[in-house]
């Protein structure tokens, strides 16, 4: 549908107070992440541990790199306007694929990676051209898409599969003092994808194409081309995350992403950071902190041995009021002329 | 999350797992350990047959004098999850017997993580137990076979006792493996008992829970294997361990077919099963549930012909009471197998009144009648 | 602007500038919303070509009455979908009502009533919640409900321990397992059959009402909306408190049809949403019929029966259920770009001037839901 | 950097005879419904070329087969005597063909260089190069005379004119040798409209032909060299300017003359109906809405007085408020401070659903955004507000609504059809149709006529005529000033968040302008707007 030009004018304009309004989404975020690091060492410290034990940070650290890749991924997708429900069952099968393609010799390791990510991408290439071609809601094509691997997975590996040799086992199971190669892996690859999406034209594009497609559509830009290639990213990083698992578990699983959660919990760690739902405004800055904040709850509540049923209403309740301190405040799109604070403007209900 | 993962009951002998994972392992039978556990279901157990948890077969012995000490210990239990009526029971009963032990001053305390069903958050709890938990001993169930035995591996390096129970992990490594005696028992229990009932040609539906879990998969490997012989037709489904499923699955294969044996995997959705058959008016089928409760009072209302495998709840006890000997430098089992009797009919009547008032998620022979908040902890399923 | 017409004449004007019933039906049946039902009939050929009995009387309404609370559910999830939102909770309150259900009542048939009334109530609230924050708060509804669905779950299983006490007393399972006996040709008329057809009268009759106008146009366009005095956020409210409402009713259905149990209602959410999209309601909102929402839920269903009858190994289910709903909403998305393009010839046909010329017509008004 | 001029301006003079585009028989129906036929129109080097017709003529279409956005059914379009076909914006931007869309807008989260390079940022090497995009758009803002707007400042913070002079630039920047405008002073006023002829002018001089759309026929006139008069997708003549003027122009394009643009006041043969004149001639006639001080975040001391029966026109630049105000009223963006009074009683609503229930009426200015759910039929739109605020009435105004579509002579297939197929007059139609069925006392009007044909626009008019005869008030915010002119009984000026002074009927524009701008005009209010805005 066609935008008039006044349409992106009608967006609300909320204020809150003074210095909170001037924050940024993401320096809030970080804020946030803060405050449960305070709040978590203080906590910790009562159980007699420290928070900061070099033991302690290599478990959160270790807790932010699956998770980290498959948000960031998912930080795209979500930018360019779509979603991305498939990843936990890619991350399963780039497992099973690479542990069984390694077979426990080092020499396979690089023809395994290059064909578990190989099949993420065409897996992306799918949800893309879906999304893209046939207009499909991201949300429908890669529930679909997720739906279809899982049968293939159920189908065809009953268990384990696979092996992954020493060498490779050792990325999952080392680290540099207390930060692990994964997280270090992870962080390198948020790196190039902070590098695309602000110094490359298809970064440009996933903004531009999430902020309106149809603007982008007619300032020349190729819609497809940034909904697909952000889908084959997210994918390939969903891939990367197997592979890291496939190195930690020493095999592959056709169960371990589903049963980390990873596609609800990634999107939720994409909007903790500041990135809007609907797309076109985000970063992959403040995804990597609300991933920071996921493991950081997940730490303490493990020191503190919460009831692992408490530890979902945790979650949950976490993930609300964090996302509605600000997505009450939207951003401020004009200033006021007359007085100060003021009032809400209730345009947009 | 709110998946059901890899969960349900499980535990499988290292040695069951193919020592050469290569292969897509997709056929589960194992002759050899199929027939090992043929005879464990009538072997001898060494110890007090009041004290199941206790039993053993005898075999190879682990020396843990090394190990013998005094005081108050700490244990560090990872747990895979509480995510199935099966563990929580079990998890309830090990909670209880905590208490025992540190009243006898055996244990200061346990310090428990529990991985939600994700192997690669137990492997990370191991992890941080070995480095920050000042743990005297090690207490494991394993979320998965496999995923989970290097992280065993790291665990024994630290020579403290390591205690694995209900799955297995490809290690002998660990001080002590305790489990019941498996999957093709239950599958070689329950099968036989339908096929000396059916006659040829009649149709067993086999209601299994998940693809893909070791234990699971050999109580359905054993179990087709003897229908096939048998000449007993059965058709297999998975159903999440959803009542709702299962229900279904059933209205459909009534609509079909008359069915003359229902074959579980687990009890709690044998009363929709059974339901499925009261609502199409059929006769009801033979059958084979598990020992919770809810299946044994639906088979005492209905009084259908049935039996109730049991993969032993009791065995959540054990680790710690093996902990309590390996402080005391007492030899244990290597691998600790548990004795795993179905309930016939003639117990029947017997466990229901053992286990009067507990809520329908508990299971029969979960063996702390004898401990501590008995009965009233487990009637409201107090979890910590 | 008032006009000089006396009502019965109105009336007739109004039929005047509207296209027949007739037209309207088949104009309908050409959307996806329309199509669904065909697509629901042709699962249902072939079933019976594969299994004859299925085709008897007693089968069907039996096959209607087990998928009334997934149908029920999806009706529910329909209000908060056409609202422009998604309701990812519904599962956890099934669960929730399921356990309530099943501590609560017990043996005991004199709380069936109050434990109704209850669950109703807990039912409204956390449709309110989730409304309230979603509207006021501005959290995305996928996000309150992804909480809620954590949250709810966790507390529920927290409370319980994780297993239900036991199954509540015969008279409260009779709603969803019974029914009347003894009817002719059908046999039995399952309960779950006569509750589906209140639920789905009474969400045909909402949505012809101002109310589900009004949510309508709130999906279609809420700034418009909001600038026609609509109460937006009360309106989207109370969408989220019809579906937990949905889900509860769901939920009292399936305690009756398969006991207890905390893994009753699991994944209900997308199998909801699923069955939505099917029925050619479109995500974000402003389009869509609820009838074909519950359509949607019975195709659904209709497929996996064909595919139990059909003997496919039941691991390729969820890749067989992808597929469908890919190729579905695909197919429904091309079709409204086609007519957003100006493609079917319904779309662009001669305009011509609105008139107020009464003149006689056949038929009586029918709206467009 | 690609900036506006165009790299051989010698070479265009030579060719400034030979046509920089031709179209030739262009046909194009959207499945069965044509929308363009056999449409033939020559562009020059440096000629500013006018399209005009009513809406839903076919002038959009147009412009997007010309853009590549849609494609054509059958013609040819030759570019600098090459026969070419798009199939994509960017094919047209290469040919050097760009394009002001008349729906299209900036990404408000983008900043003003992201906006302006989408689609082909600058890069150095392979990553794209900030710093020269941010030059580069400085330097072309610059040569356009805006040169206060920041290259770094987000779209949404940009002012509604400044965000539409971006757009224009960005047009410009593609250096393009055809630059096709589609209402581009739509949501432009006075300065800025100027600053765009100034841009327009420079364009023509450098040799880049222009295709210009407008409802506006001064700005036709101001600008072009030859008008193209579309009329139902077909072109009924192209005439140098010279040779036209508004009266035989606007019979071009509607095919029937209109008598009168502005029509004649009505008798006010219900104004007896008012509360005001029923209680008696004796006392001075109460005021429907009567503002006092009042003020929010973007307004302030704003006094107003609306009586039965009366027109208030409100003029200002863009941004001055007048929207805000209308907003204020109606409890949209509700007043925090001051009062406001209906009928003589305090009334100060807090939502527009309090508005609604006290009888006044707000039609937006942004129709799509504001006004109409799209996918829902014209029953749907029309039956809209009773739905939302009075249901019990439902039944009766649902009968109506034929007749009051009818006298609004709203053309379309039924009542079934979704309000997006029809054209953008029939969607203004079918907003007031919504209003009008809860019969409010105070109609807002925010740029009624933006937008619209000529037929559609006399169509409003004289509806406001008659909603005045009934007693009841009208405010209407517009920046047409001919239309505040024409149709007002009172003018307001708004400047910046207060009301800069009120003029009678019959002011000249020249008067509107000095007001809005800010330089004093003699006899006029002082700027206070708390002490100005009464009634005379
Ligand atoms: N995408 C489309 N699909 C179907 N019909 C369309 C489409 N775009 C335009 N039309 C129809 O084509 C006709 C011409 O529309 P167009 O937008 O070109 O008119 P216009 O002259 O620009 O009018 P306005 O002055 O209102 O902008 C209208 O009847 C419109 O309804
Ligand atoms: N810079 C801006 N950013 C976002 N929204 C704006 C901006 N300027 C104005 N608006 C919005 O656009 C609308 C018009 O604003 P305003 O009252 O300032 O102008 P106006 O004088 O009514 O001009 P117009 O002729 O556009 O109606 C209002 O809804 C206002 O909130
Ligand atoms: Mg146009
Ligand atoms: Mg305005």
């Amino acid at each position: 549908m066609t935008t008039t030009r006044s349409a992106a004018r009608a967006t609300p304009t909320a204020q809150a107070g003074g210095f909170f309004a001037r924050l940024s989404s993401t320096q809030i975020v970080y804020l946030v992440a803060l405050l449960v690091m305070i709040a978590g060492s203080i906590l910790v410290a009562t159980t007699g541990r420290n928070f900061f034990s070099p033991g302690n940070i290599s478990a959160i650290l270790t807790g932010t790199s699956v998770l980290g890749f498959i948000a960031i991924g998912q930080t795209l997708v979500i930018l360019v306007g779509s979603l991305d429900l498939s990843v936990s069952y890619v991350t399963s099968l780039a497992s099973l694929i690479g542990a069984g393609v390694m077979a426990n010799r080092s020499e396979n390791v690089l023809s395994a990676v290059a064909l578990a990510l190989g099949i993420s991408a065409v897996i992306g290439l799918a949800n893309g051209l879906i999304v893209a071609g046939l207009k499909v809601h991201g949300f429908i094509a890669t529930l679909g898409m997720g739906l279809i691997i899982s049968g293939y997975l159920a189908t065809n590996y009953k268990g384990s599969f696979g092996q992954t040799p020493f060498s490779f086992r050792l990325i999952g199971a080392t680290g540099l003092g207390p930060v692990p190669i994964s997280t270090l892996i992870m962080l390198g690859c948020a790196t190039l994808v902070i590098l695309m999406l602000h110094r490359t034209r298809i970064g440009h594009h996933i903004y531009a194409v999430g902020g309106d497609r149809d603007v982008a559509r007619m300032s020349g830009v190729r819609v497809p081309g940034a909904v697909i290639t952000a889908h084959v990213i997210c994918s390939v990083l969903a891939g990367m995350a197997g592979l890291l698992l496939a190195s930690r578990l020493g095999v592959g699983s056709p169960t371990v992403g589903s049963q980390g959660g990873y596609d609800l919990l990634s999107i939720a760690a994409v909007v903790l950071g500041g990135t809007l739902l609907a797309g076109g405004k985000g970063s992959v800055v403040g995804t990597l902190g609300g991933v920071l904040i996921f493991a950081m709850l997940d730490n303490i509540m493990s020191v503190l041995q919460i009831n692992p049923f408490l530890k979902d209403v945790v979650r949950g309740v976490v993930i609300v009021v964090a996302v509605a301190v600000y997505a009450r405040r939207t951003v401020i799109t004009r200033p006021p002329r007359f007085g100060h604070g003021g009032h809400q403007q209730e345009l947009q209900p | 999350t709110t998946d059901q993962s890899i969960s349900e009951d499980g535990g499988s002998p290292a040695a069951s797992a193919p020592a050469q994972t290569e292969e897509a392992t997709t056929e589960w039978f194992d002759q050899a350990l199929y027939d090992e556990q043929f005879e464990q279901r009538t072997a001898d157990f060494e110890g007090d047959p009041e004290q199941p948890w206790l039993q053993y077969i005898a075999g190879d012995m682990t020396d843990t004098a090394d190990f013998a000490a005094e005081g108050a210990k700490k244990v560090c239990f990872a747990n895979a999850s509480i995510s199935n009526p099966w563990r929580q029971t079990g998890w309830i009963t090990m909670n209880q017997q905590l208490k025992v032990l540190q009243d006898e001053g055996v244990i200061s305390e346990m310090e428990t993580r529990d991985a939600q069903d994700d192997s690669n958050t137990q492997i990370a709890d191991i992890d941080y137990f070995i480095s920050e938990g000042n743990c005297d001993a090690f207490v494991i169930s394993p979320n998965a076979t496999a995923a989970l035995t290097p992280a065993v591996e790291r665990a024994c390096e630290t020579g403290k006792p390591v205690v694995v129970f209900d799955r297995g992990v490809e290690t002998d490594c660990a001080t002590t493996f305790i489990h019941p005696i498996g999957g093709f028992a239950w599958g070689i229990d329950t099968a036989n008992f339908l096929s000396e009932r059916l006659q040829q040609g009649d149709k067993v539906v086999a209601l299994r829970i998940l693809p893909g879990v070791d234990v699971l998969e050999q109580r359905w490997a054993a179990a087709e294997k003897i229908f096939e012989e048998k000449g007993i037709e059965a058709t297999d489904y998975f159903t999440g361990a959803d009542p709702t499923e299962i229900k279904k699955i059933i209205s459909d294969e009534l609509a079909t077919g008359d069915v003359q044996g229902v074959w579980m995997d687990a009890g709690d959705g044998a009363v929709a099963a059974i339901e499925a058959f009261e609502d199409a008016g059929k006769d009801l089928p033979v059958m084979t549930g598990e020992d919770e409760l809810s299946f044994l009072r639906k088979w005492k209302d209905t009084g259908i012909d049935a039996l109730a495998p049991v993969y032993s709840n009791f065995q959540w006890r054990t680790p710690l009471l093996a902990v309590q000997k390996i402080f005391a430098g007492e030899e244990i089992p290597a691998e600790w197998v548990l004795p795993q009797t179905p309930i016939p009919a003639e117990e029947l009547d017997d466990w229901l009144k053992r286990n009067e008032g507990m809520p329908d998620g508990h299971y029969a022979k979960f063996g702390g009648e004898d401990l501590p908040g008995y009965p009233e902890v487990w009637q409201q399923r107090q979890i910590p | 602007m008032s006009t000089i017409l006396d009502p019965a004449a109105g009336r007739e004007v109004l039929q005047h500038n509207r296209a027949g019933r007739g037209e309207r039906f088949l104009r309908g049946l050409r959307t996806p919303g329309g199509g669904v039902f065909i697509l629901l009939l042709a699962l249902l050929v072939a079933i019976i070509v594969i299994n004859p009995s299925f085709g008897e009387p007693e089968s069907l309404i039996r096959f209607i009455g087990r998928t009334a609370p997934i149908a029920i559910a999806a009706i529910g999830q329909y209000f908060v979908i056409v609202s422009g939102e998604f309701d990812l909770s519904m599962g956890s309150v099934v669960a929730m009502q399921v356990i309530v259900a099943g501590n609560l009542i017990g043996d005991d048939d004199s709380k069936v009533i109050p434990v109704l009334a209850l669950m109703f109530v807990l039912g409204a609230v956390i449709g309110l919640i989730n409304g309230l924050i979603t509207t006021l708060l501005k959290v995305p509804s996928f996000i309150v409900t992804l909480g809620m669905m954590l949250a709810l779950l966790g507390l529920v299983l927290f409370w319980t321990g994780g297993a239900a006490q036991g199954n509540p007393a015969d008279s409260f399972r009779q709603i969803g397992r019974g029914g009347i006996e003894d009817v002719p040709v059908l046999g039995i008329i399952p309960y779950p059959v006569i509750i589906l057809t209140a639920v789905a009268v009474l969400a045909f009759w909402l949505m012809r009402r101002p109310y589900g106008r009004t949510l309508m146009a709130v999906g279609d366009n809420d700034v418009a909306a909001a600038l026609t005095g609509a109460r937006v956020w009360w309106v989207r409210t109370r969408a989220f408190m019809l579906s937990s409402l949905a889900a509860t009713v769901a939920g009292i259905l399936l305690v009756g049809y398969a006991g207890v149990h905390p893994s009753v209602g699991r994944g209900y959410e997308f199998t909801a949403i699923t069955a939505v999209v099917l029925g050619g309601v479109v995500l974000g909102g402003g389009r869509g019929w609820v009838l074909s929402a519950a359509a949607g839920a019975f195709a659904l269903e209709a497929l996996f029966t064909l595919l139990n009858f059909m003997g496919v190994a039941s691991t390729w289910r969820p890749t067989v259920q992808g597929v469908i709903i890919i190729v579905a909403v695909a197919a429904a998305a091309q079709s409204w770009q086609r007519k957003r393009r100006g493609g079917s010839a319904a779309a662009q046909s001669e305009q011509q001037r609105i008139t107020a010329a009464p003149e006689p017509t056949e038929g009586t008004d029918k709206g467009g839901n | 950097m690609e900036g506006i001029v165009s790299s051989d301006a010698a070479e265009n003079g030579q060719k400034r005879d030979q046509p920089v585009l031709e179209v030739r028989g262009l046909t194009k129906s959207f499945f069965g419904n044509p929308v363009l036929q056999d449409a033939s129109l020559t562009l020059h080097p440096g000629e500013v070329h006018g399209v005009v017709g009513e809406n839903g003529a076919g002038k959009s279409t147009l412009m997007k087969i010309l853009a590549g956005v849609y494609q054509r059914d059958s013609g040819t379009v030759l570019l600098r005597g090459q026969s070419v076909q798009f199939s994509h914006p960017t094919q047209a931007h290469e040919a050097g063909l760009s394009t002001v869309f008349q729906e299209f807008n900036l990404l408000p989260d983008r900043t003003v260089a992201e906006n302006i390079y989408l689609g082909r940022e600058p890069r150095k090497g392979l990553l794209v190069s900030r710093a020269k995009m941010n030059a580069a758009t400085a330097d072309l803002l610059e040569s356009l005379g805006i040169g206060s707007i920041r290259p770094t400042a987000l779209a949404r913070s940009l002012s509604v004119a400044e965000q539409q002079i971006v757009e224009i630039a960005k047009a410009v920047s593609y250096d393009a040798r055809i630059i096709s405008m589609d209402e581009p002073t739509a949501a432009l006023s006075g300065p800025e409209v100027s600053l765009l002829y100034g841009i327009v002018q420079r364009l023509s001089e450098r040799g880049t032909g222009i295709l210009y759309v407008s409802h506006r026929l001064r700005e036709i006139f101001d600008l072009c060299q030859t008008i193209t008069v579309l009329k139902d997708g077909r072109i009924v003549g192209t005439k140098p300017a010279a040779e036209l003027d508004d009266a035989s122009l606007v019979r071009m394009m509607v095919g029937r003359p209109i008598s009168a643009y502005f029509p004649d006041k009505l008798p006010a043969a219900t104004a007896a109906e008012s509360p005001a004149a029923a209680a008696g001639e004796t006392a001075a006639p109460t005021p429907l809405l009567e503002l006092e001080g009042a003020g929010n975040d973007q307004l302030d001391g704003i006094g107003l007085r609306l009586m039965p029966g009366e027109i208030v026109g409100v003029a200002g630049l863009q941004g001055s408020g007048r929207t805000e105000l209308l907003h204020a009223v109606f409890g949209a963006a509700p007043f925090n401070r001051g009062s406001m009074q209906m009928d003589g009683r305090s009334a100060r609503p807090h939502s527009p659903r309090q508005a609604v229930r006290q009888g006044i009426a707000l039609i937006t200015e942004d129709r799509k955004a504001q006004g109409l759910s799209l996918n829902q039929s014209l029953l749907d739109n029309a039956l809209g507000v009773v739905r939302a605020v009075f249901p019990g009435r439902t039944s009766s105004v649902r009968r109506e609504v034929a007749g009051s579509f009818s006298s609004l002579e709203v053309v379309a297939r039924d009542l079934d059809q979704e309000v997006q197929y029809l054209s953008g007059g029939n969607q203004q139609k079918i907003v007031l149709a919504k209003w009008l069925a809860v019969s409010p006392r105070v109609v807002l009007l925010d740029e009624p006529t933006r937008g619209i044909d000529v037929g559609a626009k006399v169509a409003v008019y004289r509806l406001m005529r008659q909603l005045a005869a009934e007693g009841k008030g009208v405010l209407m915010v517009s920046s047409e000033l001919p239309e505040v002119i024409g149709m007002s009984d009172r003018i307001l000026v708004m400047r910046d968040g207060r009301l800069a002074g009120e003029l009678p009927a019959g002011s000249t524009e020249e008067e509107i302008l000095r007001l809005a701008t800010g330089a004093r005009v003699p006899g006029a209010a002082p700027e206070d707007g708390s002490t100005t805005g009464g009634t005379a």
